[in-house]
């Protein structure tokens, strides 16, 4: 965090001083580390085996907060007995499907409800990472599970919870991740004495988790600790995601990603979304608990505000325009796709997959083939110059004489250079003032954007295909100002926030949209960013003048809610749990929930209310009933559907891993997205033989001096010069092992590609001893690529590219590889070098990676499954923070 | 007069009549140091924006004069960061005014080996032009089943993390309009 | 000759330099017990002032590789990688299969290193053994030469670990030598009881960079003139936080009057102390000091020697007094032995 | 002014919180000088704050002795020898000076102008037209070449007035600019009127014939008065740095450099006047060898650790050329005094000599601020022996 994230870090300094004890567990010795009270080095890729381990240390020790527990999380419930654990079944769950990679979910349901879930087959789900789409949005479980208050029913999710955490021992721990029992026990310890009714602990994370074949589980299994010891919803706990850019969680919330829609309504599939109705029910289950019961308004909202007048009631709002899905068209897809010549066009706006992605050869390969390629950044990237400057053109496989795409380079406006909003990690919008205008020919994307569709717009003028019509009947007349006719930023928030169609008032919260057409909501989640016509998120009363929450400074979506779940900060009678952490509670006199933030929850439902039988939507809920946007109101330690690779989360290997699992005998994630292109050969890991081609690990991540892949710093010589060289830090063992000096040269090997950089021989770096044998690891970072002020080769060529199941994110924080002194071979040597290590692992063209390493792959055959519901996958570009 | 002046404002003079016999301080100041002032006082304007690196949200003041921005510091009001920045964002001054960004359109023709000028307004139209070729070669109305797809699966799109929450909502309603389906971001990454 | 007070001990320098009704001193206490090492000081410094880069070299000194204090870096910040126990932290690396340490080895090569910093005399090489004793300190034996590191298999393992970071600055002596022995003026004290180099009147004569004990000032090449930390004259003049301190993250480093600043880093030092950090000390805090006390004083956590950092600077012009009396014995014997010459002797 | 007028309130408190018992730690501490080899109470107190914060100079838990190596029978090797003080990377601790080659020569060369301009007055006012001569042309050349050297030297030379914008007792370059805008133009005054007799007898030209004589006179002897200024405070401009191996060597710089100028000027006079008029010169050149001589016997044994870079590598050499140089000169002057050609090549025996010393000196000095050796080691022994007095 201190490394990634200096400015944040100061709170953690902040609460250091105030005697918090600071825990950092990374696989190389950070700054943060510096700084922490404990450091635990760990092994790449192996964090569920650690925070397992904390789960069996808690339940083991029962020091769950047990009042809270019992009251706000599914602990009770009471699951099917047609429900198998990896316990039982070597490491899978029931209901995999060998021949599709993929699980039903009927038997993870709550007793009685196996037959209850709607049907959809969870192959698919994964290609449209279904998981994310519903990123805060409940699961259409019971409001009334069976439940046993007692959690001694052998089947309550309390004890199928202790059961499949029982080998997660210290032992077990030290086995898997390297790290000693006593200070494993250290960290099991602290966490625990510092959660409770009086005391809260935060767990802060980044990318490190996320960009995992497992990344999803690694965030369930740290909610599962974070809500077993009663630090959700509560000041000084939760899950705080650290996001690595500076609008990436807007980037989410508005999304551009394929399978969303602004406020993470889904983009329709083909087969499951035929029509509005089907589309909106599927997103509201109808009859469900919680706050999606209004989607409805929320869908038809957001096609209002798409199309405008031409989207009516009768028309279903115009739900006929928009694009199908019918599987997955992530980005790696996509870049598969441009290799095979599917792909016509590309924009990259502010966007460098040449160095930031994963495999950065077939990310320019791809590039290099398609017909058009548009680029929008402020410097001149390597994904605008691969066809010149690129790697492959040194091998010969980029001629730049036979290279047909056809280049444009378009000068993109600076955030000063414009207005707008950016929602940073914490769901936090912040309005920034233009200060001066951008030089040239630079523009922001909304100016590009605009004009882009006005010109499209016109040159359809008459069209009669039927395919133009959403262009044409698209709300596209945004007010413009200046020399360049800049569209009007705070237009657009207006309509992000919504707005009464007829008098185009802005609307002030979510509860005022309609589904009869009255309302236009860009995004229903930000509503009330405009409120009373105001720009909220330009709000920014001086810290000095207001209290720590801090409420008038910018705008956080939900309603301006700085904690989410806040409701959970008192106890089921809407009292703080103790004075010294009250956050929000109930004041009976004013009967109302009152608080230092705005509570997240309906202001004037007493604790004691009940629903009614048959309440759906937020009437549903109980007084007691915190978890709003869940399906039954309640924290999920056990997720019965919505997680696609399990209902609990299990320590598997990373797809690359120089190890045999040995917690289980499935190796690896048996539902990871594994793409089978001649271009993406993935090193063998066992029981695959020849793993120990590529004995050594090696984890990417950032310095505090560089952002991401570069653009931004690289050509800044302000931070170039503190930085100015690729490099890679290895332990004094491992250097000694290889013959690696200090300041000399090594070059990394993977199935994909070769890279060089210069040695940093560091005490900072440890091997490990896991299971028996010595394990290095390498730690390089991932900034550097061929433009800019300072060189050198990209950390993320030598990924390959698994994806995990639930949101398709790459495993780019750990992979393995062989390394060597000295430099790296020049021109078509080096694809020789590929060429032989590829030999050597027997990473022919024609090998089949297995998906299921153990006898116990299971084909339970499933009656159905359910939608899915996911936590808070945050997905960015962060190491361990 | 003017050789009065003059000698007034020989530092050895100052020294002699001063109270700064050895020269050390108010007699050494110079014009130039008794006149210094900070350039954020003399700024013609401030603008409140957020840093655009990672995702903490720091406050950052853009001071700005004759249309060039001077200097760019941490917001002290914020109670995110306090008025703090890290290196990137001490450094972002640098990163607007950078002589090495680009300010003109730059255009690469097919199977060519170096760049070449492009007019702006001219650039817009030929991607325009290429998209309707693009969405018209690729078109996909219908599925096997005869269910609407309307869709292009020839324009994919990759967005960074630094676009604003006002920019990618129109992109996205762009794209989504003229059945462009592939588009990402870093949020995927 | 000026009062020996003027020279050395005890003393407010702005009243000393002539200034009537001097605000406060102001100054830094920079607090290397919460330096995270993130350099913003560096940056938010460079931005403000127009301070060039100093070089795109590796350095091999940790993650420094600015190198020292220039005429193009007047924030410096230090990395120090030592096997050595970090105040009450668990060892960092216990129970894991490590053998003997590098740090030592590793700094010893990184001493090697000479980048080109666009200044004069910058950052020259330095000394192996020294900056291997630096990593593993006082008990520093010599770097075992004959195996490559790591292929020890002895008992002899690193467990302790600690990455000191700390960021060194112009320390804007009470009695600054740099001041006093500029022959332009050019280098002046303050109202706030700094020392600034004026650029419009510095020639270059280089005599403020001999004379700093700490090595603080050189020479930007090409340029000419002489460059260090101004403590943000011009920002503290419009009653603005210097550029760094306002960067700083962690409020490793402070700045205020250097009285407040003082009492705010005893209670520090004993809150370590009792925190079980007896290592923690300040440095450059003392009136009593070889130069007066610094304006810009510091907590560390090992010697100073280790930072870069002279363990008891003196003032040159301590004993300027006694020196310009030597020259004028020596002078008085030189004329007399003309005299002498020329009177005496026979032809 | 008063003594606790820097100590505020805040800081007495802080201090008084600090201190570890009743002793006073007053006035007598604070007047103490300290010499970076010698051993004496109170020196500098930089460390003070461990002290007072009842830290051992070498806190237990930080400096734990740690054997690094377990005794593996032999195998191992030291490829690096132990070393008995830390740096940061081994750098130096200073900035090493800036000043080329220019600056050693104008110690030469300013040395060279003094000791001539002296011969010169002698030999005016004691009839010895020759010396007379020879030291005001010399002195003339060397302050021209002084000057040159100087204004080249600085990173600014357009800013070479700059110098007249102050006058600092502090800084001896101040001192030396306002002695050279005396010393200058003197000599140059003096120089010139031995052109006299070249003027035509009448006119303007004339007047100056007649005029230059006695103004060259009294310009002679102005710089006469200055020249042992100009000699010695050369002395005090490198003693009066951090450089380790100049500032301890503050009380014998200046003699040095005034033997060196004193035997240079007697090498012009050996040179420049017939046998008959350079007894001066050969008395002068005893005298400034005396004292050159003596000085750098003291420089070089009386430092102890910093004596060292006066004696290794190429100060070294030059040093001990120096010596030899102004042994033989001084030799020769003696033996030769009655050869023209045996005083000539004593007297550039001598001027070699003085260049050699020159060079040698500030070399030695900027090798010593090279080194981080010479500046932590004296000082960490001084720290360490306070620390121990405190105990």
């Amino acid at each position: 965090m201190a490394e990634a994230h200096p400015v944040g870090f100061q709170w953690v300094m902040e609460a250091k001083k105030r005697g918090a004890k600071v825990f950092h567990v990374d696989p190389r010795f950070t700054r943060t580390s510096a700084l922490a009270d404990t450091y635990l080095p760990i092994r790449a890729g192996t964090d569920i085996a650690l925070l397992g381990g904390v789960v069996r240390y808690i339940l083991d020790n029962e020091l769950d907060f047990r009042e809270y527990v019992l009251a706000y999380t599914n602990a009770a419930n009471i699951v099917s007995e047609r429900f198998a654990d990896t316990e039982d079944l070597d490491g899978l769950f029931s209901g995999y499907n060998p021949d599709t990679g993929s699980y039903d979910h009927a038997s993870w349901q709550y007793e009685g409800q196996e037959d209850n879930a709607k049907v959809r087959g969870t192959g698919k789900e994964r290609d449209s990472a279904s998981g994310l789409e519903h990123e805060s949005h409940g699961e259409p479980v019971p409001a009334q599970a069976p439940r046993d208050e007692t959690l001694q029913h052998p089947r309550c999710v309390y004890q199928i919870l202790k059961r499949h955490f029982s080998r997660y021992t210290p032992e077990m721990v030290a086995r898997v991740c390297g790290i000693p029992e006593e200070k494993f026990l250290e960290l099991a310890r602290a966490w625990t004495e510092n959660s409770g009714r009086e005391r809260t602990g935060a767990l802060v994370y980044s990318v490190g988790w996320t960009q995992h074949s497992v990344g999803v589980q690694y965030i369930r299994t740290g909610s599962i600790i974070q809500t077993l010891l009663g630090n959700m919803g509560r000041p000084g706990g939760g899950i705080l995601a650290l996001r690595g850019h500076a609008s990436i969680q807007g980037s989410t919330d508005i999304p551009t990603l394929f399978n969303l829609l602004p406020g993470y309504l889904p983009m329709p599939h083909h087969a499951d979304h035929p029509t509005f109705d089907r589309w909106v029910d599927s997103i509201r289950h109808p009859g469900q608990k919680g706050f999606w019961g209004n989607s409805r308004a929320f869908a038809a909202s957001l096609l209002k505000a798409y199309w405008g007048d031409a989207a009516t009631p009768e028309n279903d709002f115009c739900y006929g325009y928009m694009p199908r899905m019918t599987g997955d068209h992530g980005t790696y897809q996509q870049v598969l796709n441009m290799i095979d010549g599917k792909v016509k066009g590309y924009f990259l706006l502010g966007q460098n997959p040449a160095v930031g992605s994963a495999h950065g050869r077939a990310q320019r390969l791809g590039m290099a083939n398609l017909d058009w390629l548009v680029v929008r950044d402020l410097f001149m990237i390597e994904s605008a110059t691969f066809w010149k400057n690129g790697p492959e053109v040194a091998t010969g496989e980029i001629v730049p004489e036979e290279c047909r795409t056809e280049v444009f380079f378009l000068p993109a406006a600076s955030h000063v250079e414009k207005e707008g909003t950016f929602t940073q990690t914490q769901r936090l919008l912040q309005w920034r003032e233009k200060a001066v205008d951008p030089p040239g020919d630079a523009r922001s994307e909304l100016w590009f954007f605009y004009h882009l569709g006005r010109v499209l717009r016109e040159k359809l003028a008459g069209s009669t295909e039927r395919r133009d019509r959403a262009l044409l009947d698209l709300a596209w007349d945004y007010p413009t100002h200046g020399p360049h006719a800049e569209p009007s930023a705070e237009a657009v928030l207006k309509e992000i926030n919504g707005y009464e169609v007829a008098t185009g008032r802005p609307l002030n919260a979510f509860g005022e949209a309609r589904d009869d057409g009255s309302t236009a909501i860009g995004c229903w989640i930000y509503s009330g960013v405009y409120a009373d016509g105001v720009n909220q998120a330009a709000r920014r009363r001086s810290r000095h003048e207001q209290d720590w929450v801090a409420a008038e400074w910018g705008w956080a979506w939900p309603a301006n809610r700085r904690t989410l779940y806040n409701r959970a900060s008192a106890d089921p009678e809407g009292r703080p749990w103790s004075e010294r952490k009250k956050y929000v509670w109930w004041d009976p006199d004013a009967g109302e929930w009152t608080g230092y933030d705005v509570p997240d929850f309906e202001k004037t439902k007493p604790p004691s209310y009940r629903p009614p039988e048959g309440a759906s939507g937020p009437a549903a809920l109980a007084g007691d009933d915190p978890f709003v946007m869940q399906g039954d109101g309640k924290a999920w330690l056990y997720a019965p559907s919505g997680v696609l690779d399990g209902p609990l989360p299990t320590h598997y290997e990373p797809a690359e891993s120089p190890m045999r699992n040995p917690l289980y005998g499935q190796q690896a994630n048996p539902t990871r997205k594994i793409y089978e292109h001649p271009i993406n050969r993935m090193n063998p890991s066992p029981p695959e033989p020849h793993s120990q081609v590529f004995p050594y690990v090696f984890t990417v991540s950032r310095l505090t001096e560089h952002h991401t892949a570069g653009g931004m710093s690289r050509t800044v010589p302000r931070l170039a010069e503190l930085q100015p060289e690729m490099f890679v830090e290895v332990s004094p063992e491992l250097a000694g092992e290889v013959g690696l000096a200090h300041l000399g040269w090594a070059h990394l090997i993977s199935g994909r590609a070769v890279i060089e950089a210069r040695v940093l021989v560091t005490d900072r770096l440890t091997p490990l001893r896991v299971d028996g044998r010595i394990i290095h690891q390498v730690w390089l970072p991932y900034h550097f690529g061929t433009e800019g002020l300072v060189t050198g080769d990209s950390a993320n060529d030598l990924f390959g590219i698994t994806l995990d199941p639930n949101v398709l994110i790459q495993e780019s924080k750990v992979g393995t590889c062989d390394i060597r002194p000295g430099r790296r071979p020049t021109g078509p040597p080096l694809l020789d070098l590929v060429g032989d290590y590829q030999r050597r692992a027997g990473m022919t063209p024609d090998r089949k990676i297995p998906l299921v390493t153990t006898d116990a792959a299971g084909g339970d055959d499933a009656a159905g499954s359910t939608d899915e519901q996911s936590p808070a996958a945050h997905q960015d570009g962060e190491p361990h923070a | 007069m003017g050789l009065k002046t003059f000698i007034q404002g020989w530092p050895v003079y100052r020294q002699l009549t001063g109270t700064d016999p050895l020269g050390r301080g108010a007699a050494a100041q110079s014009a130039r140091s008794a006149a210094l002032t900070a350039r954020t006082e003399t700024a013609d304007g401030m603008a409140r924006s957020v840093c655009p690196y990672c995702a903490v949200g720091c406050g950052q003041r853009v001071f700005h004069s004759d249309g060039k921005v001077t200097q760019i510091e941490g917001d002290p009001d914020s109670p995110i960061s306090r008025g703090r920045l890290c290196p990137k964002g001490s450094a972002s001054k640098s990163l607007v005014t950078s002589p090495l960004r680009q300010t003109k359109v730059r255009y690469r023709r097919p199977y060519a080996t170096e760049w070449e000028d492009l007019d702006l307004d001219v650039a817009l139209d030929m991607i325009a032009d290429r998209i309707l070729a693009a969405r018209a070669e690729t078109w996909e109305d219908v599925d096997d089943e005869g269910r609407p797809l309307n869709r292009t699966l020839g324009i994919s799109s990759l967005g960074g993390a630094t676009l604003d929450n006002e920019e990618n909502y129109l992109i996205k309603k762009l794209f989504t309009a003229m059945g462009a389906l592939q588009i990402e971001n870093q949020a995927r990454i | 000759m000026p009062d020996a007070n003027s020279l050395y001990g005890p003393l407010d320098p702005a009243p000393d330099a002539g200034w009537v009704e001097a605000p406060p001193r102001m100054g830094f206490f920079t607090d290397t017990s919460v330096c995270i090492g993130c350099k913003a000081c560096e940056v938010a410094c460079k931005e403000w002032n127009g301070v060039p880069d100093s070089g795109f070299d590796l350095l091999g000194m940790s993650y420094d590789n600015t190198g020292a204090l220039t005429a193009n870096s007047w924030r410096h910040v230090a990395f120090i990688e030592q096997p050595r126990p970090a105040g009450h932290r668990t060892p960092a690396f216990a129970g894991d299969p490590t053998g003997p340490a590098t740090s030592p080895a590793s700094a010893a090569v990184g001493a090697g290193t000479a980048p080109d910093t666009g200044t004069n005399p910058g950052l020259p090489p330095g000394r192996p053994e020294a900056a291997a004793r630096m990593a593993a300190g006082p008990e520093f034996l010599g770097m075992p030469g004959a195996q490559p590191p790591g292929r020890d298999s002895g008992a002899e393992t690193r467990t302790d670990f600690r990455w000191l970071m700390m960021s060194d600055v112009c320390k804007h002596c009470t009695h600054a030598a740099c001041l006093d022995v500029c022959p332009t003026g050019s280098l002046f004290r303050t109202e706030f009881g700094t020392v600034v180099v004026q650029e419009d009147i510095c020639n270059g004569c280089g005599y403020c960079i001999s004379a700093c004990p700490y090595g603080v000032i050189d020479q930007r090449k090409g340029d000419g003139r002489a460059w260090k930390c101004t403590l943000c004259y011009d920002r503290i003049g419009a009653g603005m936080t210097p550029a760094c301190a306002q960067a700083c993250p962690t409020e490793s480093i402070q700045y205020g009057p250097l009285d407040e600043l003082r009492e705010r880093a005893a209670t520090r030092v004993a809150a370590l102390h009792e925190r079980g950090v007896p290592e923690a000390r300040l440095y450059g805090h003392d009136p009593t000091d070889g130069v007066g006390g610094d304006g810009a004083f510091f907590l560390l956590l090992d010697e100073p020697e280790a930072y870069g950092l002279p363990p008891d600077p003196v003032v040159t012009t301590r004993d300027l007094p006694k020196m310009w009396k030597r020259a004028g014995f020596a002078a008085l014997a030189m004329a007399a032995a003309a005299v002498a010459a020329f009177v005496g002797g026979s032809s | 002014m008063s003594p606790d007028r820097p100590v505020g309130d805040l800081f007495r408190r802080f201090r008084e919180r600090l201190s570890t018992g009743p002793e006073d730690r007053g006035a007598a501490e604070r007047e103490n000088g300290s010499r970076a080899t010698a051993a004496g109470p109170g020196v500098g107190r930089t460390d003070a704050g461990s002290r007072d914060a009842r830290l051992a100079p070498h806190p237990p838990r930080d400096a734990a002795p740690r054997r690094r190596r377990g005794g593996k029978g032999g195998g191992e090797q030291l490829n690096v020898p132990p070393a008995e003080f830390t740096s940061y990377y081994g750098r130096p601790v200073l900035k090493p000076p800036v000043w080329r080659w220019d600056i050693a020569a104008y110690l030469f060369t300013g040395g060279l102008a003094a000791g001539s301009s002296l011969l010169a007055a002698g030999g005016q006012l004691t009839g010895r037209p020759a010396l007379r001569r020879a030291g005001r042309v010399t002195a003339l050349a060397a302050v021209g070449a002084s000057t040159y050297f100087l204004v080249h030297d600085l990173g600014r030379p357009s800013r070479f007035h700059h110098m007249l914008r102050v006058a600092k007792v502090t800084s001896p370059m101040s001192v030396g600019t306002w002695i050279l805008s005396v010393f200058g133009p003197a000599a140059g005054l003096a120089a010139i009127a031995e052109a006299a007799p070249l003027l035509p007898e009448r006119g303007v030209l004339g007047l100056g014939r007649r005029l230059l004589p006695p103004a060259g006179h009294t310009a002679g002897v102005v710089a006469a008065v200055t020249a042992p200024a100009l000699a010695t405070y050369t002395g005090v401009l490198l003693a009066d740095t951090a450089v380790p191996s100049w500032h301890e060597a503050y009380p014998e710089l200046p003699a040095i450099f005034a033997g060196s100028a004193l035997a240079s000027g007697a090498g012009v006079g050996l040179v420049a006047a017939p046998c008959a008029q350079a007894g001066p010169a050969r008395r002068l050149a005893v005298a400034g060898a005396a004292m050159e001589l003596w000085g750098s016997h003291r420089v070089e044994n009386r430092l102890g650790l910093l004596s060292e870079p006066y004696t290794q590598g190429t100060p070294g050499k030059l040093l001990r050329a120096g010596r030899a140089l102004t042994a033989a000169g001084v030799v020769g002057a003696l033996v030769g005094r009655r050869s023209r050609v045996l005083s000539a090549l004593s007297g550039g025996a001598l001027i070699a000599a003085s260049v050699c010393t020159r060079f040698g000196i500030f070399h030695g000095g900027v090798a010593s601020a090279r080194d981080p050796r010479y500046t932590v080691v004296p000082q960490r022994e001084r720290a360490d022996r306070r620390a121990a007095d405190q105990v």
